[in-house]
């Protein structure tokens, strides 16, 4: 079966969770990917999004992180003072999800500006719940896809950490959380190497060659030893998929 | 105390020249009809305070309103830019704007602090980060127990605070239900403020011993507009209009192309225009 | 995540001899049954922290069960003293009772930090008052932008945090409705939770979006156990029995009478006695 | 019409409220009080209970702050945090009633502890939410019966300031404040001098003379120039008094 690239990487994105997590969930390929692994292989998995909807079963998904199908179909709905305070920095977060404009090697992120912050070149969106996301969940899965706008070598902005402008910041400044355990991208699967940090290629995508990765990263990344092929998508999940997508197109639309 | 009025009357009582303003509704509830007055009235040199700028401030950006925008995200959501921003940011136009850049965590958090009396709120936040660089209000305190250093943020009290809510009673309680972001505690840290509500009922009813109501003398102003939270939502009446916010992404693009769908919609339009939207999109 | 299980395997699991344990309710909701369950265990050397000790730890420190009360009124609402508490103050019968004394403010703070995972709460409080010269635990700090100093208390972390609700649904996520407490904080501030319910159903149906639940992965032990709040009330299912609340001032009054109501009562009882209460007083 | 000097004392705390005061009730007299100037002359007056409920109008007086007809009977009821953070310390509260075991002439309570705090004689229950309704309500109303053991010269413990020991610590302190305005008691009125302070007999209860009050009170109590007698309860307003206590005698016996 025929699948674009950004289709694997929401279906990658979707395979990392699990039944018992509760997973932040940003707005994007994030909201597809969880919202594929709870009509998937994760039935119970519990969807917080920031507007304060905990428990979340949408049947189309959100253009927003606040739409009403995301209240009607939660557990219960909280203040988003409460959201920030008792259930992201409470600690009751097992995985986050981040997107952004740009990354580094460390996955630290920039959504913030391109150029200078005072005068910039171009103004991106900023933080959001981004930064203490970044610290407070379990662990963070990032999903981005490849190019050389995107995956600089220094970015000129960290609007959340992944593991520091060295790899040895989280530690350093004794933040407990595991931080950046994925990055998956539109080519490959990105975890960081356990002494480094540093984001290390351990599964390519279908069809997708080390040149091509290459070409459309600004550093030059490292593979794991036992780096292997990505399972390219079954025809369930792209299915499933889909038809989400499709739902999701007619309603917004409308 | 409660007070019944026209929203028209409501905005030129409340919101003067210079004043900081936020007006909130995450997502749900935001409350357009409120910003589109404030920009007919022409009022000037604003501080814009709101976790998501959206569309609201994209407009009144846009019109000149504003000198300054404290926030948090500011984009369109699920679409991309909020273009009149990023326009008065990145080329001045039509005026500069300065900006008092927080994370949601910070502004959930100074929100709070506001609706507590409190001079500043605490939270475990900004760490590795390069925003706390850019916003000297981003501070810290030391734990007294522990030792641990943690951010600060000067909690948010508006000379204004404006919400949209689902109804009212005519004593003046207010009853917002679903989403409810930040509104209480606007309401309760802001020095006046103006509820524009869906509908006034004789008997508020809310569902559950716990809903969150806002008694009659913790609100100023109170407003009856219908539909006036479109093109966002009010849960139980009307659907988040999600083309408009689509459509507003080609619409704020071009400067011209902005002016005129302003004074077509905005400029040369009352409150009463928002009851169409209410219908149109019916739940 | 939650586990159904019976009342003495829940307390069997989760309380320890030398454990901190916060067992909230605000009037309503008390969880009286888990306390009669941990005297029943013979369960001793617990800090017990709760806003108003109200006859459940009145009887737990009769009993012998606590070296240490954090509390902010120790007394029997509209009734008088809290007798056995006070002669283990003031006599150290059946042992010596070290206090830990805070306002309610402070307390309510302090399970609200903890909730929070915050090492401290900040308040304006404990102005011109004597409890900082006898509670170590009252420090302060300074705000980073007025100067202002203002008081701190430590954020609650119990090692078992334990509540009564209204019902719990067969995955195990928790309503409570009507006057909640404490009682989200205690379950999110500590590190295992025992919760009793009324009654399981199929479909929690709360009653509106807003509606105070604690998801299933937030609680530890469900326990089933009608009445289980008796003479505290369940909102919707029996009241509070004030007449026993006022019956307690003489029965807890002498030691021999209170033991010999513990006895019979308490001792030679299980948590299914529980329900008559339920049914005698229903709404 | 007869009446006992504690139910004078109740109808006199239940005139000062108004029609839109939102009142900070304490259980026992402030509760009759309040529930009474509800029934009487204030109908729109906002009673809150620290139990969370907001707005409440029961029908009979509550023996705890948490009984169930204080929650069925109000317009909303919050959380007890948010309830001392957003409503008691956010200064939305007009009037907070206070009672005490002891009170000295400054109005000072102590509610904590006779003798050494650390070795005591007598075990009070202890402040609950009285040292924050002190400093964080616009006025404080005491009601407190009369007697050598109640009114002292000088308090074991302060558990609640009323204007400090002197007179002068809120005004150093910078608590904006009003404090106890009045301090009701079920001989007389009275009211805080201007300069100094001082808690000063206003209006002396019917019947009751100068030398008994001299006897019931641990200082030489001053008098305002303008003292006068407190006009009797009227028919009414015993009469709406008895009625909701007899309702709640039967109530509670239940």
């Amino acid at each position: 079966m025929d699948f674009t690239r950004n289709e694997m990487m929401t279906i990658v994105a979707a395979r990392a969770l699990k039944n018992d997590d509760v997973c932040f969930v940003g707005i994007g390929a994030p909201s597809a990917a969880c919202n594929l692994a709870r009509l998937t292989h994760a039935p119970q998995i519990t969807l917080i999004y920031e507007s304060g909807t905990i428990g979340t079963r949408p049947n189309v998904l959100p253009l927003s992180i606040g739409d009403g199908e995301l209240c009607e179909t939660a557990l219960t709905t909280v203040s988003v003072p409460e959201m920030f305070r008792y259930w992201l920095q409470g600690g009751r977060i097992t995985v986050g999800f981040l997107g952004g404009a740009q990354i580094d090697k460390f996955a630290n992120i920039n959504t913030t500006v391109v150029g200078d912050y005072a005068k910039p070149k171009v103004r991106l969106p900023g933080g959001g719940g981004a930064p203490e996301i970044a610290t407070n969940c379990g662990e963070i899965f990032i999903t981005m896809a490849m190019g050389k706008r995107a995956f600089l070598d220094k970015l000129p902005f960290i609007t959340s950490m992944g593991h520091g402008p060295t790899g040895a910041e989280r530690r350093s400044m004794g933040v407990k959380s595991q931080g950046p355990t994925r990055l998956i991208t539109d080519m490959c699967v990105f975890e960081p190497d356990a002494e480094t940090k540093e984001m290390t290629i351990v599964s390519i995508h279908p069809g997708v060659t080390r040149e091509e990765i290459a070409e459309n990263c600004g550093w030059t990344p490292r593979y794991a030893a036992t780096c292997s092929e990505t399972p390219a998508p079954t025809a369930q999940e792209l299915e499933v998929l889909r038809d989400i997508q499709a739902r999701t197109k007619a309603a917004h639309a409308a | 105390m409660a007070k019944f009025m026209g929203l028209a009357e409501a905005i030129a009582q409340n919101v003067r020249d210079g004043d900081t303003v936020a007006m909130e509704g995450f997502t749900h509830l935001i409350p357009f009809a409120a910003g589109h007055e404030i920009i007919r009235q022409g009022r000037k040199h604003l501080t814009l305070i709101r976790m998501t700028p959206d569309l609201i401030y994209d407009q009144m950006i846009g019109m000149g309103c504003a000198d300054k925008l404290v926030f948090s995200w500011g984009g369109n959501p699920g679409v991309g830019s909020t273009h009149r921003m990023r326009d008065a940011v990145e080329n001045g136009w039509p005026n500069a704007l300065a900006l008092e850049e927080h994370s949601h965590a910070a502004m959930a958090n100074a929100y709070e602090a506001g609706a507590a009396n409190l001079p500043f709120a605490v939270l475990r936040g900004y760490l590795g980060v390069d925003l706390p660089k850019v916003n000297p209000k981003i501070k810290s305190v030391t734990c007294p127990y522990t030792g641990e250093v943690l951010a600060t943020v000067p909690a948010h009290r508006p000379d204004v605070g404006i919400i949209h809510a689902q109804r009212a009673d005519r004593e003046g309680n207010v009853l917002i239900e679903g989403i409810t972001g930040c509104q209480k505690e606007v309401v309760l840290a802001s020095k006046r403020t103006i509820v524009t509500v869906e509908e006034i009922v004789d008997k508020l009813n809310p569902p559950s011993f716990n809903s969150v109501v806002l008694p009659h003398w913790t609100v100023g102003a109170i407003s009856h507009v219908v539909g006036g939270a479109h093109p966002s939502y009010a849960q139980g009446y009307y659907k988040r209009d999600n083309s408009f916010y689509i459509a507003w992404d080609k619409i704020s693009r071009d400067r011209d192309t902005f002016l005129a769908w302003m004074k077509d919609n905005v400029l040369d339009k009352t409150p009463e225009a928002f009851a169409a939207h209410a219908k149109k999109g019916s739940v």
